[in-house]
Parts: C-alpha cells; structure tokens; sequence
C-alpha cells in the first residue's frame, strides 16, 4: 500500500533504501545516508552490513547516531576496531560493497565538493572538508550519492574536486588506475539518476511523485539528461514511511535525553 | 615514566606555546577539559592536530590559541558548521589560520606511522582529488614491485599528544575502551603524552587480553579529571550530549556570544568546574 | 558468505594444489587439525606460508606437500631444528624445498600490506642483513618526504587462509583471544579464509567491545573441529602440549621414524580423530 | 652471600640478569634471554618491562615459556597485541631499551648468524633464520648477546650475517643510518665482552670465577682482545641462585603437566 502524505525527504530516503540489498556491506555516513541504511535494515535488507567510519562493524543502532561514534553505534556492533584500522583492512582492503557521499557541490560526472566555495586560498565558504570521501570514493565497489536538488548543489564545475567521480566522464577512472566502479546512483529529493554507461553524464532515471521534468531542470546547474526510459519512482509504501518515521521518533526521544 | 598531576601542572609542563599539539578521540572521549585548560592557560600560536576538529578546537581557535591547524574533517558533527574555525579561514579572526588538510585515511595512517617510527605512510588514496594541489605533504610514490602508483603522506610526530580514558592503575597504565579511534597510534607518535581519565583505580578492570591499554611508559602525565570528556562521551560513564552540539551552533555563529560563552563557563572556570551547558 | 562445513569438505574445496596456502597461530591456535586433512588429501606443490613453520609445517614439508616455504623462523620452539624443513632444505627430501626468507616484522607487515589492499609494506628493517642478498622480494624505497631508505617487501596474498580460532557464533563471526598473531590479517590478506573453531556457539561472548573479531562475510568456510589447534593451544580452552614438541624431536630425526608416526596418527586417521601424542 | 655450587650456564644467566635496570624496556627472546630477563625482574629490578614478540606486554610469567607465546605470558601481560602490532608500535617504534638475541654464529664486531652453517644455497646446516631479530638488531636502543663460549660460535667471519652488529666496526652502524647502539654487551658461560667504544671490536671486560685467559683464548675463533682492565664477575650469590632454581623448577613442573 503506498500513501501521499510523505515529504520529499522521506521519498529520497526510501528510494536511497530500496537500492541497497541484504549482502552489501556499506560504508554509511551521518545523516541521510545513514537513516537510509538503518530504513534499508529495518525492512527488505535486514541482512546488510553497515560499518561507521568511527570503527564500528555490522553495527545496528536502534536510534540513528547524531555523529559518526555515537556510543549508540558501538554497542550494537560486532566488533569496533582502531580508526586506522577501519581505512586500512576494511575500506582500502576492498571490503565494502557500496559508500555513500553527500555533497556541497556535485557535477555531471558525480565529482564531489565537501571542501570550499569559491577559491581555496580565500574561500566564500569554508566547508568542513574530505574527512574519509577521497578514499570512500576510490575503493568502495559503488557509491551513492545522496543530496538535495538545488542548482547551486548540481553545478556545472565544482570549486573543489574533494573527491574524484568519473572525472572527465568516460575511462577517467579507469586511466587513473582506479578498480572500482565509482559512483552508479544518485538519490535527490526529485528523481533518481544514473551515468551513462559509456560517457558516464548523470541521467535521470526515475522521477518521484509529483515531480515534473521541468522542476529537475531547473534544479541542476547544467542541461540534465534524461534516460531513454524513465521510471516513475513508486512513492513509498506504509510500511517503509511507519519504520522511518518511528526510526526518527525514537531518535529525537534519545538525543534529547542525555544523562 | 608517569607522573600522576592536576591538569593546571600537565598543561603547564607539557604545552608550550609554538608547539605541536594533537587532541585527539573520535567523537568519543574527546579531551575537552584538558583544551579548556590550554584555553584558560593563553597558549598561542600552536599547530593544533586533529582528525576531526570539534568544539574544543573551535573554542581553541576562536580563542586565538591556534596558527595552523591539520586535519581532515572541521564540522560540528550532525549539525553542521564550526563557525569559529570558519570566521578564522574566511575572515582571518582573531587571526588568520592556515591549513593542512588530509583526508582521514591519510591522517590516521600518518599517526600510525608516526607511532611506528617510519617518516612516512602509504595509501590508495587521493586519486583524483584536488587535495594533492592544495596540500605540499602528499606524494606519490611507485610500488617497487608491481609499479603502481600510491599516495604517501609524512608521518605526524605531534610534539604533545592530550588524549582521555576511561581509567588508569595507580602504576599509570591506561585503559581505551569502546570507539578507540586513534589514540593509541596519537600518543605513541607523540613526543609527549598527557592522559586525562575518568577515573585512577586499584585494578584497570581490562574486559580483555586484547583491550587498548596504554602502558604506563608510554605516558607523561596522568589526571583524574571526571567529566572531562563532557560534551563528548565516555563509553560506561555518561553518553554524548548531543544538546550541547545542537546548542553550541548559535553561540558559535556570533563573535560577542562566543566569547561571553567562554568568559563565563571557561575563563571564569578552573580545571575543577567543566561546563555542563551550552 | 560463509558456510558451515566439514573438515574434509573444506579443505576439498578450497585448498588446491600448487596454491599458496597461509596456515598462521603465532604459537597460539595453530591449525594443526586443517593442516593433518591437507596431508591427508595429499596436496603437492604448495606455496606454504608462515611466519614460525612449527611441527605441522613439518610434517606438511616431510609428506612432500610443499614446494616452496615463505617464512621467517623455522624451528621447533624452545625445541631445537624442525628436521623434516631441515631433511627438505638440505637434502632435497623428500623432494626440494625453495625457501622465500623473511624476517618477522617484514612477514607481519606483508600480511598487514595484503590485508589493506596495499601492494607493498614499508618497515625500518633487513639493514646490514645478508637476507637482502638472498630473497629479490626484499626492496629499498625512498622516503619521499625525508629522503631517508626504508625497506619494502611485496604484500602477501594467499589464494587460502587457515586459521583455528575459539569459538564462531551461528551467523558465522569468529572470535580470536589472547595471542591474536597475524591471522586477522591473513584471512583478511588472502582469497579464500577457512576457519576451524573449538565451538560453535549461539553468542560469540565477546568479552570487549575491541575483541578480535572476523565477521562472517570475511570467512568462506567456518569447521567446528574442537582440540584442532593441539597440540598447540587454545586460549580459555586447553594448554600447549609442551611434551608433544619435546617429543617430536626424535621422532622427526628419523626419516622412517617420522613415516611410520605420520601414517599411524594421520594417514590412517580421519578428520574426527586427531592425533593425542608424539 | 657467594656460592660455589653453580654451573656456567647459571654464572651466565645471572651475569645478563644483572645488567638490565629497573628502568629498561627489555624484548625477550626464549630459553637464555628469557631466564635472565625473568631472573632481574624477580631479584635487582623488579620494574622491568618485559615484551615477547608473540605481543605480550609488560608481562610477568610465574614459569618461564617454552615458546615465545605461551598462555602464560598472555595471563600475566597488562595488554597482547597483534604481532604487526609489536614489532611496528613497540620495537621499529622505538620503545625497546634492551634487545637480546642469541647466535648460532658471531664474529668479533657482534654481526649475528642464525641462518645457514654453509652457503645459503647449499646448506651444510638448515638453521632456523631471522625471526624478529634483524629489526631487533636494528631497533632496540641497544643489545645483549648471549651465547655459550665456543670457538665455533665466535667465529673469524659467520658465513651468513642474519643480524647485523657491528659490520665492519667503527661507525658502520652510523654510516648506515642507524641511530641505536647496537650490540653493547656479550655474556657468555666463561665472560663478559664489549665493544671497545672506537673501533667496536668484541674485547674481554670481565671473566667468571674459575675461569682464566687461555680458557677464553681457545674458545675464540680469533685472537680475542682483554681491555686495559678486566674484572673479576662476581660470582651468584645465594639469593640470584635461589630464585633462578626456583624458577627453573617451577617451570620443569609446569611444562610436565598438561592438561
């Protein structure tokens, strides 16, 4: 059964969920990737792995973590290991199945900016930085992206390449000598979109309920392609809007109480 | 060997102004009652080292204790900017602060190099990323056998490492227990460690052979300071307050708040009182 | 994924001849039980890697399993000679044994190195050694940083991991403790990862949060093979058998005397029984 | 309180045993370091540190091991660490003040060999190789030797260097870019031998009761040199050989019993 009243980042979560499977292994970041993951445990993937770059291993938080090592994350794990540790035999060692990303500034070829807006030198905004994406980007077997669609977000050229998608578009990641596929799906709040297999440009593939084409291009910064074949993005069902809405409920009861 | 000191003595002994300092812990058990310390203490021009800069460095750089900072991800985890370090790199107050930035892998095998005696760390990293223009410390260096082509970042030698733990024995050995982070690897690649701990008792209790145990000679200075991880956590004592990151967002944006914040719950403080909210 | 299985069945499925086989237990949790079925299966041509070749490595190499030895130290410990690695390397019996020669802090960082996707390892090491003359996997890289010379060594990566560890849960997680070695890292480092365990349990009992943990999907195959390890030892389970390895010496001395032994307590047992003394 | 009542393996143990400190940091190998590292641990320096390359820490056995990672050294350890762990943070790390290791060949500038009697290709003697101790050698702030007297141990040039000590003698270790001491003390069952501090040639600084110069002179395969002053070792006293035969007792009745 699928149900209207859901906003547009519920529909992002639930479309970044459903494209997880129950043997990936993922390397989930803060905030909406990580509500994503735990939707994606809690209901058709119950068998997948997360792991937190704070070290924590196959963790299964019942809240959702408001930092990266929340104590919640280590005690649901299986095991929580050295920080250097989880960058070297896990991340590096090609252990993780899918990454995910979010970004300040993304182009057509999924190269990411976490870093700065305007020159680095002197910046306009000063972002928080790479923290573990250049590497996330380089060794996990895909990446999601997921961010919010605004033309300032999907830009022509990012100020900052934080971290490297498929650069020039085509072999580039390959040529770099790169193993990994790089990003292969990004989640917005409008639709989801996929790099041509060949020149590697974003397209649309799926637009969410309610969503026009018009209203994604005149979110992205650039002329947005479309697939040949475009899915409507089924909206989400009772099910996944009950568990993430409970998901989040019992976060904020848990992050407002502190000891 | 270990000297067990109040926190005023460690600071003072240990840091000194122009120094290399690494605060570390990721996200939990970060040393704030020890950078509240330096904060009250006036250090300046310090390098200050850490993966994840958070609301201590904040403070610590808002309060112009800082002139350069490395790291690898400067935000107020979950909520968003730090704003002090962003007024510090946009508008150079209360002066200007230069970077060197890593990524977290490079930053934590660096530390792990550092603590392995080696010059230098080596990862598949950085392709393709930006990071290599702006940062003269990675390199490329060729694998001898196969010749591929890695990244390699010097080690980091922090000249002070200030981490916390859950407890220390009275011979001075130190016991990391939950999300360890990179402390272990700080401290060894330190020239100086000190350890605040929640608590200095009769028998460590390690749950295990295999636990992080920091042993007593790799330690300079030990302080019982309770709480002083706060806002952060200490994984079996109290849990992150996630309130006082929420809250520290507004204080942060405004400069007069800011230090109005600081006169009144740090500058006004000793290492005794900590503060409880923001 | 892994998967439950015998004995016999996993080393059927997963160890082939002419493979490079890594069985690891740094004196601790040696697989004796897994090595004793590979004799049994009687695979030829393996690459056997190792830091410290103990008796079941010499028993492998007098059966003539191997053909090449990656090692670092090859006796029998606080013993004496492993005779059947001495009878292969000076004698070419059974048949010859090449040796590729480590020291031990390269052997652990090439394991280390091949468990983190790396293609080499740098360590401090081998310098004044004759041991770079002899083995062309000992190289000399740059620091490119500080110009300094370091050693290099290529990653290990083992077509097949062997490991005994105490207990696995029924989701396949496997928990190491006490002397942990480098078996993390050589199951992490090699293709395949089979695992013998004293039990198999409904909760892993972990006893810290940073207990020595291979999660399930690092294991292809998990065997319940209680005593696999004697007679080395299982921590929390049961002691070295120091009488074994006095004993072995004489035994190994004799190359008819070792036969008669290996086909008494091996050939002529099965994967169920495991040979009580020596 | 001297005692006459002791063997040449015992003056040996006890003569290392006292040249460790309460302060030092000591990486133990088996058998004759691992007696004489317990042995001060448990008479002159109580606060001794003691590590095994198996990755026990600061451990205190009751029985000395018959391998390097007995139970027993994990039991009574404050921490065990992975093995990369050991011979990176803890040795190549710099925090070891006393290494010993033993050899199966030295020569006159303390370069070690425990791999081959023979050519390396075509061994006359398979010995058992490195182990820890090229890095050991290389690493620890500095090193003691022990070794039985024997004219085929010290011998004019080992066939194979495994260790390196000395080297050619001088400032060779320098010129290699070493900056620990390397070997600085050789205990023996007839004596006690160091480096002079120019040339690093091996020269007599003490001989064992009983012992004389001839004895010394034909256990050494080359013309071994006496310093300008040679003590006398004292010999052990009742308290060193009480507590070594207690140790070695208990450790015989450990190592029959099994379980």
């Amino acid at each position: 059964m699928t149900r209207t009243d859901y906003s547009p980042t519920e529909m992002m979560t639930v479309a970044a969920a459903r494209a997880l499977r129950h043997d990936d292994v993922c390397f989930v970041g803060i905030g909406a990737p990580s509500a994503a993951c735990n939707l994606a445990r809690l209901t058709l993937a119950p068998g997948i792995t997360l792991l937190y770059e704070s070290g924590t291993i196959a963790t299964k938080p019942d809240v959702l973590p408001l930092s990266i090592g929340d104590g919640e994350l280590c005690e649901t794990a299986i095991a929580t290991v050295p920080v250097a540790e989880m960058f070297n035999y896990w991340l590096q060692g090609g252990r993780i199945t899918v990454g995910f990303l979010g970004a300040a500034q993304i182009d057509r070829f999924c190269n990411i900016n976490t870093t700065v807006i305007g020159p680095y030198a002197s910046p306009k905004v000063r972002l928080p930085g790479s923290g573990g994406a250049p590497e996330i980007a380089n060794s996990c077997g895909q990446i999601f992206i997921m961010a919010r669609h605004g033309s300032k977000v999907f830009v022509p050229t990012v100020d900052f390449v934080t971290s490297f998608g498929h650069g020039d578009g085509g072999d580039h990641r390959s040529r770099l000598g790169l193993r990994t596929e790089g990003p292969s799906l990004v989640v917005t709040d409008l639709c989801l979109m996929k790099p041509d297999p060949e020149t590697k440009e974003l397209a649309v593939v799926s637009i969410h309920e309610g969503v026009t084409r018009t209203d994604i291009e005149e979110h992205t910064g650039w002329t947005i392609r479309f697939a040949d074949e475009v899915d409507d993005t089924p909206p989400p069902t009772s099910t996944e809007l009950d568990v993430l809405r409970d998901l989040h409920a019992r976060t904020a009861r848990a992050h407002e109480a502190t000891l | 060997m270990t000297a067990f000191v109040s926190l005023a003595d460690a600071i003072a002994e240990h840091v000194r102004d122009g120094q290399t300092v690494a605060m570390e812990g990721f996200t939990h058990l970060i040393p704030f009652a020890a950078g509240y310390e330096v904060i009250r203490q006036k250090r300046r021009k310090l390098t200050l080292v850490r993966m994840t800069p958070d609301l201590i460095y904040d403070q610590l750089i808002g309060m112009g204790c800082a002139e350069r900072l490395v790291f690898s991800w400067g935000g107020n985890p979950g909520v968003g900017s730090l704003h002090r370090l962003r007024d510090a790199v946009e508008h150079g107050w209360p002066r200007p602060l230069e970077l060197t930035e890593h990524s977290h892998a490079a930053m934590a095998n660096a530390y792990a190099a550092g603590a392995s005696g080696l010059p230098f760390a080596v990862l598949r990293g950085y392709v393709g990323s930006d990071l290599v223009d702006v940062n003269p410390d990675i390199a490329t260096i060729r694998c001898p056998f196969t010749g591929e082509r890695v990244a390699a970042v010097p080690a980091l030698r922090p000249d002070v490492a200030i981490v916390h733990a859950q407890r220390a024995d009275r011979a001075g050995n130190v016991l990391i227990e939950g999300i360890v982070g990179v402390q272990k690897e700080t401290v060894l690649a330190a020239h100086r460690a000190i350890v605040t701990v929640e608590e200095i008792v009769d028998d460590l209790m390690a749950p295990s052979h295999n636990s992080v145990v920091l042993p007593s000679w790799t330690v300079d200075a030990i302080v019982e300071a309770p709480g002083g991880a706060r806002p952060s956590y200490a994984h079996g004592y109290y849990r992150r307050d996630n309130a006082f990151y929420k809250n520290w967002d507004p204080i942060s944006r405004d400069r007069d708040a800011f230090r109005a914040w600081m006169g009144d719950n740090v500058l006004g403080a000793t290492a005794a009182t900590h503060p409880a909210k923001a």
